[in-house]
């Protein structure tokens, strides 16, 4: 449907507005820079501050009106920094200087509009009395925890009698649209609050719940999490469906499924780390400063957290001595997994590295039972830790990490000097063993593969097929196979992708013909074989006599469909199927033959 | 009051009309007793009930007591006026009732201690239309107050009451109604005299289906009264006005918000209510037309701001008063959003009238722009208070002085105050300006609601204007920057000039923040409150100047900057001053003059006030 | 007695008979790999290769018992992961309710075994054999159908 | 009469060792039916293979045993050999006796007596086998990999460069995996996000991949090459179409935190028993939502003298009004009071009119007086002091009402008559006066 424009000029430019816009968003298209300060794109205007008026020279009523509440009309005329409106600006700025010259946006914008000291009566109160949060609360979210209480100059937000609210979400919606930072929800929720912690940095940041998981996210499409979603738990809010230009959030989504006809299937399912919160020696979970290898990462990265700065969880300051602790989980009969995850040693070198990139001061040291860098340079990547000192490798293993004065005492061996050895660290990396993603023997059960004790995916053969699967079609990639770095995941990927390649690039594919035939003679269309077959490859043949009426329906067996596992052959009463190569006659004579 | 049974149409109103004016002979002798709210406070009820029991008494059972509106006259009440010869008896206690009773009633004869006595001409006037108070109005909407029982929806339908409906329902369509109150000329009554024609005309063309009318009696200007009498004295105009308005928009449910301080106007309005709802004149199918039409009472509760049309809106939705940015206006999208029309009191009183004479006969009263009759609120420091209609185009002067009695004490006029917080004062050099919406704005005052406030000598500007600051103050909803930061700063500055610390500068800063108030607030009670303080800058910048440079406050009235003492040669010693002081302060013999000590007077301004003699002077 | 520590010295070097049915996806494929790892076992085994678990005829069993094995086990993939997604259930359900059958044939039902052995179990292969061998030679010959054959009374 | 061949290999020693292939191939040549039997030191070689093809084509050998290792391993090298000679490839099968004998066993004559066994079994079931065709199934030429970290990423650049369509399920929202969240790589130090952002952008520039983001796999049916997987997209609430990731929503959005589970108001049953049953009789007057809450305010103030926090709380439940929004109605109009007020409510009116005559004296006597403010009510809980812009009697002015009752003409000292005779009256005596006028 054609939208109908609304011409108007601003600044002497001509620009279209759809009906229902304000000055202030056409202002916006036209990147004209009006000053807000009750403004919120997701709140309703309520043209309180009057920091955006604009002046109307034309269209209407010569008068002064706020640009964010101010409907666009055809024709109309606005300057939107005559010196009428600068004037206007400037006195409202002393005003709200006067009652609010904590508020630091108050005095930034006082400056700019150069405002001096009038002779006004002084207040001390951060709070300009703008409405946001109680319009959020109300309007928006549909709490109505907070509200205007009085009326006048001693008008005031608060809860019900200034009470801890018995209706707050603690979602925090007020205080994130102050201008003024004047709202604390903490005070009057009765809950805690608590931040959503950004599961891709490991929680060591909050996200909201429509999110994209990072920056470079493809596709560059949020999500919204349901569970914490306000719209989904109280059916407020609908913020995001309000602000969003392209009109693109549909709550009401459901889930869909589609179907997809592929001739082979790669499993690439990747891996998690171990939890190491179950080592109570360690104290991963409950002291701060012990952190895995995941986490560590994260804070060293530019697009991390902490834009790469390194920090202490606890304090916030910089770890002058970090400790890494190697085969967290790993190669441990009880309670951890027997085999080596194969890519820690390479990467908590990697780590002290960055480590002394970060921290030029810094101590490194490395609890170690062997230093696995089997792959290409891998070794004399250790080699150059080594020598450039960059970290101190202590061969043993760590009995007990325990705090002592704000810091973490690491008490473990040094099988190499054959003593005792304590270290006192401001920071512990653990470096956990890898695991099989999480759901993956769901998904290994629906593709009819195997997979190991550890639920790593059971590979045809362990040397000469190592991509291929025991199910014809499924292959494997990466660390669903086995821990690998990414050099073997690249390569390992493709490998499966020639394989598949191999299977999809011919327009036909034969097949074992160890498949089931039905006798029609002894078939009496019973059709207990259809109930057995997995594959559904039993069908309902129709047997007619010349004048083409029905003589009897038998079941036959449907070539393409048919996997050849004789469940049917044993189910059928009067041995009417057989699977060809193991036909009954073949296996009792191969019974028959068991003794001499 | 006749069996309620319900008019099917037209036809059964007149005849329902000529039954009870048949039942009424003219020449009925009946005693209207005024019981207006503030004839009642004046112990007018007791009097009712006193002239009842002597009736009962001497079995005069053909004479009638009636309780009906407010007459306007406040001042002297209370008030009883005897038809038919309309005899005017003011100041009536209940040991009275005797007296009239033998002599007026029974005898014909003038009972003349109760007479009005002119202070001009010291002559009594013995008919309503005599005394000097009423001669010069001209009363429209009054037309009913103070002749009809308000709580006998009878006595209205006599008086011609619903003739104008039921010409409307059969004869007239929407656009017809519209059309005559335009040619009439009917400007809004509430303060900002916009065309109510053209207002019904943009409320009607607005799409969808579902309309409201809203009768707006919150009335929150201070020393403004007129729509309390208009809805204590006859609520049915008003219903009837708004019935018609209703018709001509396309409005189906209508409310009549009512402020909390007029208990009385809640009572008589909702049994006009229900009485024009039993005989079937609002509710379904009204006169059997296919138009239905209903009204409920909304209750104010004490906020000034609610006057303005938003907020009003806003608390009749259930929300604090607090207005809101417009466009889009009540017309376009007003209570629950829908199209709303909302008008004054006053403003729907007119409309029977004009739909009853015709619009030619309303445009020939007021001037030129300002047709019809405004009724204004004469009070403060003039001889006759009261309500005054007069129509549009009389003077200042003929109202304060032909009216009004001219200032007591025969202290010197100095100001009159017009439109109350949102208005501004008009000095003796303006009194010969014609009152109409377009003169009052250009002298700096403002049409408003009606409320002549006259000020004497002794009155403080600049007092004045920190009063009405005070009370926008405390009335300002808080909800724009403008109106909740800069009024309360110009009231803080004027608070420091009148005690006394009033600096160079202060003026310009107070000019500086009026103009910004006036510009830059959401709502028209920011865009208006800066008024007061500019209309007393610009006609007694004088009065300013003396508080801040000499810190001198030359009314006398500013307790930081005067002395108060007693002039010994005008001192007569009555003693009066010495009984109200409350620190007693006062000392002197009878009859001998006396003498105020400094140290204990706390200047209340009590002697000051009230010495009948004015011998105590402010220096 | 005597006849019994017969038995007793017949059986210590006498070796029984056990005829295995192996599912080709996961128990065939586990005892390669037992293989494959060198987990020796008792040779008393012999291995019939069929597609599934699923594909084991009782008839097969009874026949193997009637050719003169001692002891039966049939062996398939865990249930959840056979290769045909239900032919172990089939297998389960039909072997268990059989099992109960052996009574009437006179075959004691210890004689029947029945397994689950992932590809990657070499190691529970080869014990489960030795376990089973040596449960075999502790049950000694099955000599009921033999004498049946003969015409004697066991 | 079947004519059967047996081939036993010794496979180097793996065999050999622990079995006598010799005495094996002899006792199979013995079996009835067969034709022929060897064994040679390593079958599955070329020269093993000769030995098979030649035998067939001599001896038109009609089946063949070849006993080695496991089936698993050799047996298409083995029937592609029978094949190329003519015997119809499943007429070959394979006795395991490596992994299921001589890997196993280290008695020799014990495995070699099991290899015996293991041949004649297999031979008499070979003797029944009957000749079979490869079925041809049509294939999909279509991948699907499941999982984007750089592993599944790869895959599919691989697949889709080779000119087949693949469609890459991943259940996160974004592709990327681990790799994405690492800061350098080693052994090179190369930053991660580097190598790795220009392969996830070729995987939606390409236009043989169908990405599946935020979906997971249902459902598998049919088989190799006839892949029929349903997969589940969950629901991102986000229309893919029509969004541009302009990223105005996670900007905006207002659930800063976790919401938690407010404690609720207190629960309706839980309020005085008079309380309920007045506040529901009032709640009935009211069919029409207009002027509702400020009318259900004065209902209230009337029947309790001012408004109870513990009936504010109840009304709010039953009438479904936020209780914010009652106390702000009561905090904003000057007529509602939260603090019980006194038996005689004194109202000053402060409109112009009473100003100008002397209203604000009155009312500062008043103050005096009685030592209260504005708002205020006295100890002894008799008096309460409002304050009140115009009460409408201007003409009377100063005007000052008690209760209800009304008095005009005020000045200081009438003031103080009326305080003393309210003072005086015995407060059980003078009952609430209903309104003085109706």
């Amino acid at each position: 449907m054609t939208e109908e424009t609304i011409k108007l000029t601003i600044d002497n430019q001509e620009v279209e507005a759809e009906a229902g816009q304000t000055i202030l968003d056409a202002a916006k298209t036209l990147g004209i820079e009006i000053p807000t300060l009750c403004y919120h794109p997701a709140v309703p205007s309520a043209g309180a501050c009057r920091i955006c008026v604009v002046e109307i020279t034309a269209g209407a009523r010569g008068a002064l009106v706020p640009a964010c509440a101010y409907p666009v009309q055809e024709g109309l005329g606005i300057q939107s920094n005559s010196e009428r409106v600068r004037q206007s600006r400037k006195m409202t700025l002393q005003l709200l200087l006067a009652r609010s010259p904590g508020a630091k946006i108050i005095r930034e914008m006082a400056k700019e509009y150069g405002c001096e000291e009038l002779r006004l009566e002084r207040k001390d109160d951060d709070c300009i009395m703008c409405g946001l949060c109680v319009r959020v609360c109300q309007q928006i979210i549909g709490t109505a925890a907070v509200c205007f209480a009085g009326r006048g100059p001693d008008r005031e937000v608060s809860t019900p009698y200034k009470l801890l609210s018995d209706v707050c979400i603690g979602c925090g919606a007020c205080a994130f649209v102050c201008p003024t930072e004047a709202i604390d929800p903490a005070e009057f929720c009765s809950n805690p609050l608590e931040k959503i912690a950004n599961e891709f940095n490991c929680g060591l940041d909050n996200r909201t719940p429509v999110h994209i998981p990072f920056p470079q996210a493809v596709p560059n499409k949020p999500v919204i999490d349901r569970e914490n979603c306000i719209r989904f738990q109280t059916g407020g809010c609908g913020a995001c469906q309000s602000v969003c230009p392209a009109e693109a959030i549909d709550y009401d989504m459901e889930d869909k499924t589609v179907q997809e006809d592929v001739g082979a299937i790669i499993v690439a399912t990747g891996y998690k780390l171990f939890d190491t919160e179950v080592f109570e020696e360690y104290g991963y979970g409950r002291y701060p400063d012990v952190v895995t290898s995941l986490e560590f990462e994260r804070m060293v990265s530019a697009s991390g957290p902490t834009d790469g700065q390194l920090y202490r969880p606890s304090d916030g300051k910089e770890p002058k001595t970090i400790v890494f602790l190697q085969c967290i989980g790993s190669r441990r009969e009880k309670g951890g997994v027997p085999y080596c995850s194969k890519i820690c040693c390479m990467y908590t070198a990697k780590h002290t590295i960055l480590y002394k990139h970060k921290v030029h001061d810094g101590q490194a040291f490395v609890f170690y039972m062997d230093v696995r860098s089997g792959g290409k340079n891998y070794e004399q990547f250790v080699r150059r830790v080594l020598t450039e000192k960059m970290a101190t490798y202590l061969r043993g293993r760590v009995s007990k990490v325990f705090p002592r004065n704000g810091q973490l005492v690491v008490r473990g061996a040094d099988t190499l000097s054959g003593g005792q050895v304590e270290i006192t660290a401001d920071m512990v990396v653990l470096a956990p063993a890898i695991q099989p993603s999480p759901g993956v023997q769901d998904l290994a059960q629906k593709l009819r593969i195997g997979y190991d004790q550890h639920g790593f995916l059971l590979e045809a053969h362990p040397k000469l097929r190592p991509v291929e699967t025991n199910t014809a079609g499924v292959f494997l990639a990466g660390a669903c196979h086995s821990p690998q770095d990414i050099p073997d995941c690249v390569a390992q990927a493709s490998a499966a992708a020639s394989k598949a390649l191999g299977l999809v690039s011919h327009k036909q594919l034969t097949r074992e013909p160890t498949i089931g035939v039905v006798n029609e003679l002894s078939c009496n269309g019973c059709f207990e074989c259809e109930n057995v077959c997995a594959y559904g490859a039993i069908e309902h043949k129709e047997l007619r006599d010349r004048e083409g009426d029905l003589t009897a329906t038998l079941a036959h067996i449907n070539e393409g469909l048919c996997q050849g596992c004789g469940a049917c052959a044993v189910t059928c009463r009067s041995k009417s199927i057989e699977v060809q190569g193991y036909r009954d006659d073949q296996m009792f004579a191969a019974i028959n033959a068991i003794s001499r | 009051m006749t069996v309620a049974t319900r008019l099917a149409n037209a036809g059964d109103l007149a005849s329902l009309r000529q039954k009870i004016l048949a039942g009424r002979k003219s020449t009925k002798i009946a005693i209207s007793v005024c019981a207006g709210t503030g004839c009642r406070a004046q112990g007018s009820m007791e009097l009712f009930e006193e002239f009842q029991r002597e009736l009962q008494e001497q079995n005069l059972t053909d004479v009638e007591v009636r309780a009906t509106g407010c007459h306007g006259f406040c001042e002297q009440g209370p008030l009883v006026v005897i038809f038919p010869r309309k005899i005017f008896y003011r100041g009536v206690k209940v040991k009275d009732v005797p007296r009239i009773v033998e002599k007026t009633i029974r005898n014909n004869e003038v009972v003349d201690s109760l007479l009005f006595k002119d202070p001009a001409t010291k002559k009594k006037c013995l008919l309503e239309n005599e005394v000097p108070f009423y001669a010069k109005q001209q009363r429209i909407v009054f037309r009913n107050n103070g002749k009809i029982d308000p709580t006998q929806i009878d006595d209205y339908i006599a008086a011609d009451g619903y003739a104008a409906l039921a010409k409307v329902l059969t004869k007239m369509s929407a656009e017809q109604v519209i059309e005559q109150v335009s040619q009439a000329g009917l400007r809004g009554r509430g303060g900002g005299g916009f065309p109510t024609g053209r207002k019904w005309d943009i409320c009607r063309a607005q799409p969808g289906d579902e309309k409201y009318v809203i009768c707006n009696g919150d009335e929150g200007d201070p020393g403004a009264f007129m729509d309390r009498s208009i809805m204590e004295g006859d609520p049915n105009s008003v219903l009837e006005g708004m019935t018609i308005g209703a018709y001509a928009i396309g409005a189906s449910r209508a409310y009549i918000y009512v402020r909390a301080e007029y208990p009385l106007a809640v009572t008589n309005l909702s049994i006009a209510l229900e009485q024009s709802r039993s005989l079937g004149l609002l509710g379904e199918n009204i006169l059997g037309s296919d138009f239905s039409f209903d009204v409920e009472i909304v209750r104010g509760a004490g906020a000034f701001v609610c006057g303005e049309e938003t907020a009003l809106i806003a608390s009749v939705q259930g929300d604090i008063g607090s207005p809101q940015q417009r466009p889009p206006y009540p017309a376009q999208a007003g209570l629950w959003g829908k199209p709303t029309n909302i008008n004054n009191v006053e403003t729907w009183a007119n409309v029977p009238v004009i739909i009853d004479k015709g619009s030619k006969w309303f445009a020939g009263m007021g001037t030129e722009h300002s047709k019809g009759t405004k009724v204004f609120s004469l009070v403060g420091k003039v001889l006759n208070t009261g309500l005054v209609e007069v129509p549009m185009g009389t003077t200042l002067r003929e109202i304060v002085y032909d009216i009004g009695g001219g200032i007591p004490k025969k202290r010197k006029f100095k100001a009159v105050q017009t439109g109350g917080p949102s208005g501004g004062c008009i000095p003796e050099s303006l009194l010969d300006l014609p009152v109409d919406f377009e003169k009052l704005t250009e002298a700096g005052g403002m049409m408003g609601s009606g409320g002549l406030i006259v000020m004497d000598e002794r009155t403080c500007m600049v007092d004045v204007a920190k009063y009405f600051l005070a009370f926008l103050v405390d009335e300002s909803c808080g909800k724009c920057s403008p109106c909740r930061e800069g009024v309360m700063q110009m009231h803080s500055i004027l608070c420091r000039i009148v005690q006394g610390e009033g600096r160079e500068g202060d003026i310009e800063l107070l000019e500086q923040l009026a103009a910004y108030v006036k510009e830059s607030s959401l709502c028209q009670l920011g865009g208006t409150a800066p008024n007061p303080v500019l209309s007393t800058l610009r006609h007694f910048r004088n009065e300013y100047e003396a508080h801040i440079k000499d810190k001198k406050c030359p009314a006398g009235v500013c307790t930081a900057l005067v002395e108060f003492e007693v002039d010994e040669e005008l001192c007569k010693g009555c003693g009066l001053c010495m009984r109200d002081c409350p620190t007693e302060a006062v000392i002197g013999e009878k009859k001998q003059p006396h003498k105020i000590d400094v140290e204990l007077c706390i200047k209340c301004g009590v002697c000051y006030e009230d010495c009948p003699f004015d011998a105590v002077i402010a220096k | 007695m005597s006849e019994e520590k017969q038995n007793q010295s017949e059986k210590s070097q006498w070796q029984p008979r056990i005829v295995a049915f192996l599912c080709n996806w996961c128990s065939y494929a586990g005892a390669d790999l037992a293989g494959m790892s060198r987990r020796g076992y008792p040779a008393a085994i012999k291995v019939i290769r069929v597609p599934c678990s699923g594909k084991v005829d009782p008839m097969f069993v009874l026949k193997s018992f009637e050719r003169g094995a001692d002891m039966v086990l049939v062996s398939g993939c865990h249930p959840g992961d056979c290769h045909y997604t239900s032919g172990n259930y089939h297998a389960r359900r039909k072997l268990l309710a059989f099992r109960e059958l052996l009574d009437f044939f006179g075959i004691d039902q210890r004689r029947f075994k029945i397994s689950w052995v992932s590809a990657a179990e070499g190691a529970k292969w080869s014990s489960l054999v030795k376990e089973i061998t040596a449960e075999a030679q502790a049950l000694g010959p099955f000599k009921t159908f033999a004498t049946m054959l003969q015409g004697e009374p066991s | 009469m079947a004519r059967m061949g047996v081939f036993i290999c010794w496979c180097g020693a793996n065999i050999a060792e622990t079995v006598d292939c010799e005495a094996v191939a002899s006792y199979a040549g013995a079996l009835p039916g067969v034709t022929i039997a060897r064994s040679y030191k390593y079958m599955c070689s070329d020269p093993g293979q000769r030995l098979i093809t030649d035998a067939i084509q001599e001896h038109k050998l009609s089946g063949v045993v070849v006993a080695s290792c496991s089936p698993r391993m050799h047996e298409p090298t083995f029937r592609m050999a029978a094949a190329s000679v003519g015997l119809n490839p499943y007429m070959l099968e394979m006795a395991n006796i490596r992994e299921h004998c001589s890997w196993v066993h280290t008695n020799r004559r014990e495995a070699t007596e099991k290899a015996k066994d293991l041949v004649r079994i297999l031979v008499e079931k070979v003797k029944r086998n009957q000749p079979l065709q490869e079925i041809e199934v049509p294939v999909t030429q279509r991948v699907m990999v499941i999982g984007a970290g750089i592993a599944g990423i790869q895959a599919a650049l691989d697949v889709a460069a080779a000119g087949y369509e693949v469609a890459l399920v991943e259940r996160q929202p974004s592709i990327g995996g681990h790799m994405a969240m690492l800061d350098e790589t080693f052994p090179t130090l190369d930053c991660s996000q580097c190598i790795l952002t220009p392969r996830m952008v070729e995987i939606m520039q390409s236009k043989n991949i169908t990405l599946h983001s935020y979906s997971e796999v249902e459902q598998v049916d049919g088989y190799v090459g006839n892949f029929k997987v349903k997969v589940r997209h969950k629901a991102r609430s986000i229309d893919m179409s029509k969004c541009t990731g302009c990223g105005d929503c996670w900007k905006y959005c207002l659930a800063r935190n976790k919401i938690s589970e407010p404690s609720g108001p207190a629960a309706p049953e839980e309020s005085p028993a008079e309380v309920a049953e007045k506040v529901d009789t009032l709640l009935e007057k009211y069919t029409d939502r207009a002027g509702m809450v400020i009318g259900l305010l004065q209902d209230v103030q009337n029947e309790f003298n001012y408004l109870p926090q513990d009936t504010l709380v109840y009304l709010s439940v039953k009438s479904k009004i936020p209780l914010s929004r009652l106390y702000a109605v009561a905090r904003f109009y000057n007529g509602f009071s939260l603090e019980p007020r006194g038996k005689y409510i004194i109202r000053v009116c402060l409109g112009t009119a009473c100003h100008l005559r002397g209203g604000g004296r009155i009312a500062d006597a008043v103050v005096r007086e009685l030592g209260i403010e504005h708002g205020e009510t006295t100890a002894d809980k008799l008096f309460t002091l409002e304050r009140v812009n115009c009460l409408g009697t201007c003409a009377l002015a100063p005007v000052i009402t008690v209760n209800d009752k009304y008095h005009g003409k005020m000045t200081v000292g009438k003031m103080m008559k009326v305080l003393e005779e309210c003072a005086r009256e015995k407060p059980e005596q003078v009952g609430v006066e209903e309104a003085q006028i109706v």
